[in-house]
């Protein structure tokens, strides 16, 4: 029995309402961000919501994952705080990171997220050590690389695939495969067309999943999990996907077909697929899933609100925390 | 004369440049786009700051590189160009992401000729967007010159205005050594009058902005916009500065700041990166040697304080050092002697 | 008190930090070595200066890890491994290696604290071998204390010998910022009184090496043994001298540089890298600023020229500052009034 | 038929006397290096002659190579000045470098060699680079990157490794896999302990051959040019060979067993294996080879004699070419 099998009701209503909630945080964004209220640029994650759910749906608070700058489904996913999240991207006072970060390096240690990253590639070396950390302690946790197509060209991300293998640290590496490094095809910059057997050339374990099907990304990362818990070191996933807005905001997209989106909208939408899977299978009712969509939309109803409304940093807090002690 | 923006006049630039000289190549990431894409159309981007548009249609895609996301490879590539005898114009992005690729910089092209006893050249040119200012983070608002300046082997450029930037992009093109060139991001929109031919601005000749007698200020990049408001402010009460805008801190014209320092015994540098090991202390220490004696006042170092450029409007507006700031500082140095 | 190199002084600290705090861990290439060989012996290597000598055996494979070259990946795991919890100490053989893994120090591990708001802790020590003297050539000898000290979130430490060493490098173990330890590759064999027992030096604290009463001598890891060479000839004549050896670079005890400075009214700054944005100018930059009037003379910096470490004896040795060059500036800033 | 198979007596001839003239090189360096006199720290080639010929003489001056720390080989190979190289060693001022560069970087633009390089992984992006230029002034030349087992695990190799593969250009990725990098194994550091396969991931044509048989490597590397030539983009070769030496004088090897270089110096030497291959072949007569070796001898003597009594730099030199203008 695959692990998606045995998820209960409770367990599946969860795992909508991440995708969901990482969905309307970042469809609500999209709209903010176009009244100009949002300082810095963004990079939404919707689209790609099942993959940053099926991977830490699989995971605890002791288990680590690195981000990219595409971050904010991978933090909601790992349970940082939605309402610190909303204030770190305003640039608030009280947001995750007292808006020393923004979008591009929203962090919580203590869940596990150390942190999202601008540097495409800066992710991976830092898992592996988190990785080699989890070994050493013993408790069987893992470590979590995401990263993009793109970035899987970036030399720091080969060095830590080859590094992980050697050392057989529980490291996964999850790419998602969104067809596009900022205005180029992955068909174009990977020069084998085929993250999965680059990563095999490594010596990774590595299997590809569609990367709109929860379950299907949930059941892959399952089978990585218990490898690298059992201590059979590190593996790669890569998830075929697709984002449904541009590379930042304000991307006009031109290199892509007209109606790619509005057909990957249609096919490749992990919550419809979701709903029609619980409508087939009968394990959720549309009832429930309603509930968690109003809920959700109250809630990000509610956070942007406090966001908007909470106090920007002061000058004095520009010179805190560079160290602890200096 | 045209009025240009500063992308505008660099974008010229490398159009001219490609022109003229068939070696010139241009490569980075998305410095034309959609290679690969669903769409079919090519340039979707043309850069991401719209620096190298136009050039793929132009000079088509043997000469206007795609990459992917490599930057050790995309200069280091360009460093072996150049030793095989093209004249690469490299595109790093943003100017933060040295870091993945500066090996290549500063321990390859940097030294190349040195090492090899004079027997070869590297003419590459590394373009990066530089600069706080557009709340990008602390990983994409680095302004970085002095890691570079500190580098023996590079030249490094850092244009104020729209015409010091046509100008200086053609002549480290043009030039046989390795240049890194350093686009401040806030500055892409500036306007300024820009001959349509080509043209040079020579390195290591600073220019002389504001003329004046109370005190020299010395301001980088984004800093002589700002100086030029401080010291047109101060301007209306009497006290008069000359402004120098270095062009180039590698090599950089000390002896234009000296010179105006014996004059006005007072001297205030305006930098945007952190102050340890930065090109203000570079300008401070060297100028305290050159002038010594003269100086009626201590230099005033202008930059932000030691700390990454923090994310926040209201902190990196309280980071990068304004127009109140530098008067501030021009005031100061003025009250002691 | 037991002799001992700074080599012996380094892994001393090392074995009694990694008995004491299970958490530390050592990673790099061949820190022991011989992993795949096949004779069948590890600890074939205990680092290629012999520096983790012995830890292999003593604390096994799980806290003594032999990397594949791959720098990049060696410092973003030790920065991972402290953001979950370690204290990695990363050996990155020689600093010149900074090139190929500059984004994990400089974007990552030093900016983690403040992106994050000051909620992550990241004690990573990062150990290289820097310096000229051995005759390595242009890419195995350089000096980059300034590249590091201009970081924001880094501690640079700088030791000129073997009591500082063991100290500095417990005190960088247990401190809870990221600390980049420069280890002067020319000083390994040299000689100290050195404690058994374990202690530490703090950082922010210079050691007043010389005391004197006309000039003020600050020189930084191999230039202090240099500058004692050049002070104690002088010395002869009754000109005396205050030596400073800063021992941190970042943070930097300027005070007792200043203090000193107000006694003497004469500076000389000797420093091993090349001139321009270097220690040296910031050194000379703020105690200008803060000194100003109390000046005799203008501060004289000795530092290599603006070129390469070249490899041939007679060039670098013409390249380093060496006690020639340090007592002919302390007697040049003598004779300006 | 093989390319080596067409190469007739005065070629076969010229590749023994570069393998003769590489490896006494060595043999004298490891002498001369014991006495103290040669500044810095050497990498020796002794022992891999083979890889660095078999490469070469595929190759034209119009042709580039970039080459490693352990550079001599590669250096003499590509036809550089052997007496310019040996002074360069002793830091003297007429060295090929003018005693700036010394053992690890030595270079002869002219011969499209391109430097040593004392950086691990320094070199193949540059070589992609000379491919871009081989490429775009269409005269079907190509590139070639020598590296280590070792040097294969540095992120900017596979950076280079993909671009060459992306742009299609006529680059070579020569893989000299001697078994270690420094002190370790390449089986430990190489984690999925296959070269040539990772290569293949990343959409190289890639073989493996006997680092020590001359005509298999030539052979290989004929393939590789004509593909490349062709336009059929880059490959990469990996050779299988030992080094007779330590890694740096002075090296204790520890990592090796006991006999291992005995052992190797019987079965892996190329000069023999090639001497056994004319004397069944029948293509050289002994005498000829004999003469080779006394003429490479005497050479050896004059540039070693030459390169002590030349002159050391002068302290002006230490200023100059750090720009052309400045
Ligand atoms: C070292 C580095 N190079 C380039 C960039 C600019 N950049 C930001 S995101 C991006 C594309 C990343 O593509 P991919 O990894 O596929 O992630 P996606 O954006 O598709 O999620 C690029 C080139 C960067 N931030 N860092
Ligand atoms: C970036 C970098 N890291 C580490 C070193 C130190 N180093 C020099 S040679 C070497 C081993 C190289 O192994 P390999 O590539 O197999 O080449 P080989 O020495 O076997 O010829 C190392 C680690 C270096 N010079 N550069
Ligand atoms: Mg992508
Ligand atoms: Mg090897």
């Amino acid at each position: 029995m695959s692990d998606s099998a045995r998820l209960d009701g409770t367990r599946l209503l969860r795992a909508y309402r991440q995708m969901k909630l990482i969905r309307e945080f970042e469809e609500r964004l999209h709209v903010e961000i176009a009244t100009g209220e949002i300082p810095g640029f963004t990079h939404l994650y919707a689209g790609q919501e099942a993959v940053a759910v099926g991977v830490c749906e699989q995971l605890g608070d002791a288990d680590y994952i690195v981000s990219t700058h595409r971050g904010h489904g991978h933090c909601i996913a790992k349970g940082c705080d939605v309402g610190g999240m909303m204030k770190e991207i305003y640039g608030r006072r009280d947001g995750l990171c007292h808006g020393k970060g923004g979008s591009m390096h929203i962090a919580d240690i203590d869940k596990g997220m150390l942190g999202a990253n601008a540097i495409v590639g800066g992710g991976p070396p830092l898992a592996v050590g988190a990785a080699i950390a989890c070994k050493l302690r013993g408790g069987g946790h893992v470590s979590v690389a995401f990263g993009g197509d793109g970035s899987a060209n970036q030399g720091t991300v080969f060095e830590a695939m080859n590094m992980a293998v050697v050392l057989q640290v529980p490291a996964i590496f999850v790419f998602e495969n969104n067809g596009y490094s900022e205005h180029t095809g992955c068909d174009y910059a990977v020069g084998s067309k085929d993250l999965t057997a680059r990563a095999r050339g490594f010596g990774l374990v590595a299997e590809c999943v569609d990367g709109a099907d929860f379950h299907a990304v949930y059941d892959a990362m399952g089978r990585a999990v218990e490898r690298a818990r059992a201590g059979g070191g590190p593996s790669a996933i890569e998830a075929r996907i697709t984002r449904f807005y541009g590379h930042f905001e304000g991307d006009p997209q031109k290199y892509r077909a007209r109606d790619e989106v509005a057909r990957h909208r249609e096919t490749m939408d992990c919550l419809k697929r979701f709903r029609e899977r619980m409508r087939a299978g009968g394990e959720l009712a549309e009832a429930q899933l309603d509930a968690v969509d109003a809920e959700v939309l109250a809630l990000i109803e509610r956070i942007v609100a406090d966001a908007k409304a909470a106090p920007p940093p002061v000058e004095a807090d520009l010179y805190t925390d560079v160290y602890i002690h200096y | 004369m045209p009025q240009m923006t500063m992308r505008d006049a660099l974008n010229q630039a490398l159009h001219q440049e490609m022109e003229r000289d068939e070696r010139v190549i241009v490569l980075g990431e998305d410095v034309s786009g959609g290679a690969g894409g669903t769409s079919g159309e090519r340039e979707a981007s043309g850069g991401i700051f719209g620096v190298t548009k136009g050039l793929l249609p132009r000079f088509g895609a043997g000469r206007v590189i795609d990459t992917p996301i490599s930057e050790s490879a995309i200069v280091g590539a360009a460093g072996g160009a150049a030793l095989a005898g093209l004249r690469p114009v490299a595109e790093l992005m943003f100017a933060d992401f040295v870091g993945v690729c500066m090996d290549q910089i500063y321990n390859q092209i940097a030294k190349f000729r040195y090492m090899f006893g004079g027997k070869s050249r590297c003419p590459v040119v590394i373009r990066m967007a530089m600069g706080a200012g557009m709340n990008m983070g602390p990983q994409h608002s680095q302004s970085i010159y002095a890691l570079m300046t500190a580098v023996p082997g590079l030249k490094v450029v850092v244009p104020s205005n729209a015409y010091d930037a046509k100008g200086l992009l053609i002549e480290a093109i043009r030039d046989d050594d390795p240049v890194v060139f350093l686009e401040h991001k806030a500055l892409y929109p500036r306007k300024g009058e820009v001959p349509e031919k080509p043209y040079t601005v020579p390195f290591g000749e600073a220019a002389l902005v504001r003329e004046g007698e109370h005190v020299t200020v010395v301001a980088i990049a984004r800093m002589v916009p700002f100086a030029e408001r401080a010291i047109d402010a101060l301007a209306k009460e009497g006290i008069t500065c000359d402004l120098i805008d270095p062009r180039t801190t590698s090599p950089l014209d000390f002896d234009t700041i000296v010179e105006s320092v014996e004059g006005t015994g007072r001297l205030v540098v305006v930098d945007e990166s952190p102050p340890r090991c930065s090109l203000a202390a570079d300008i401070a220490a060297t100028v305290a040697e050159r002038a010594f004696g003269r100086l009626k006042a201590p230099i005033a170092q202008v930059t932000p304080p030691h700390t990454p450029v923090p994310f926040a409007p209201a902190l990196e507006r309280a980071y990068v050092p304004g127009p109140p700031r530098i008067e501030a500082a021009i005031r100061h140095v003025l009250k002691v002697s």
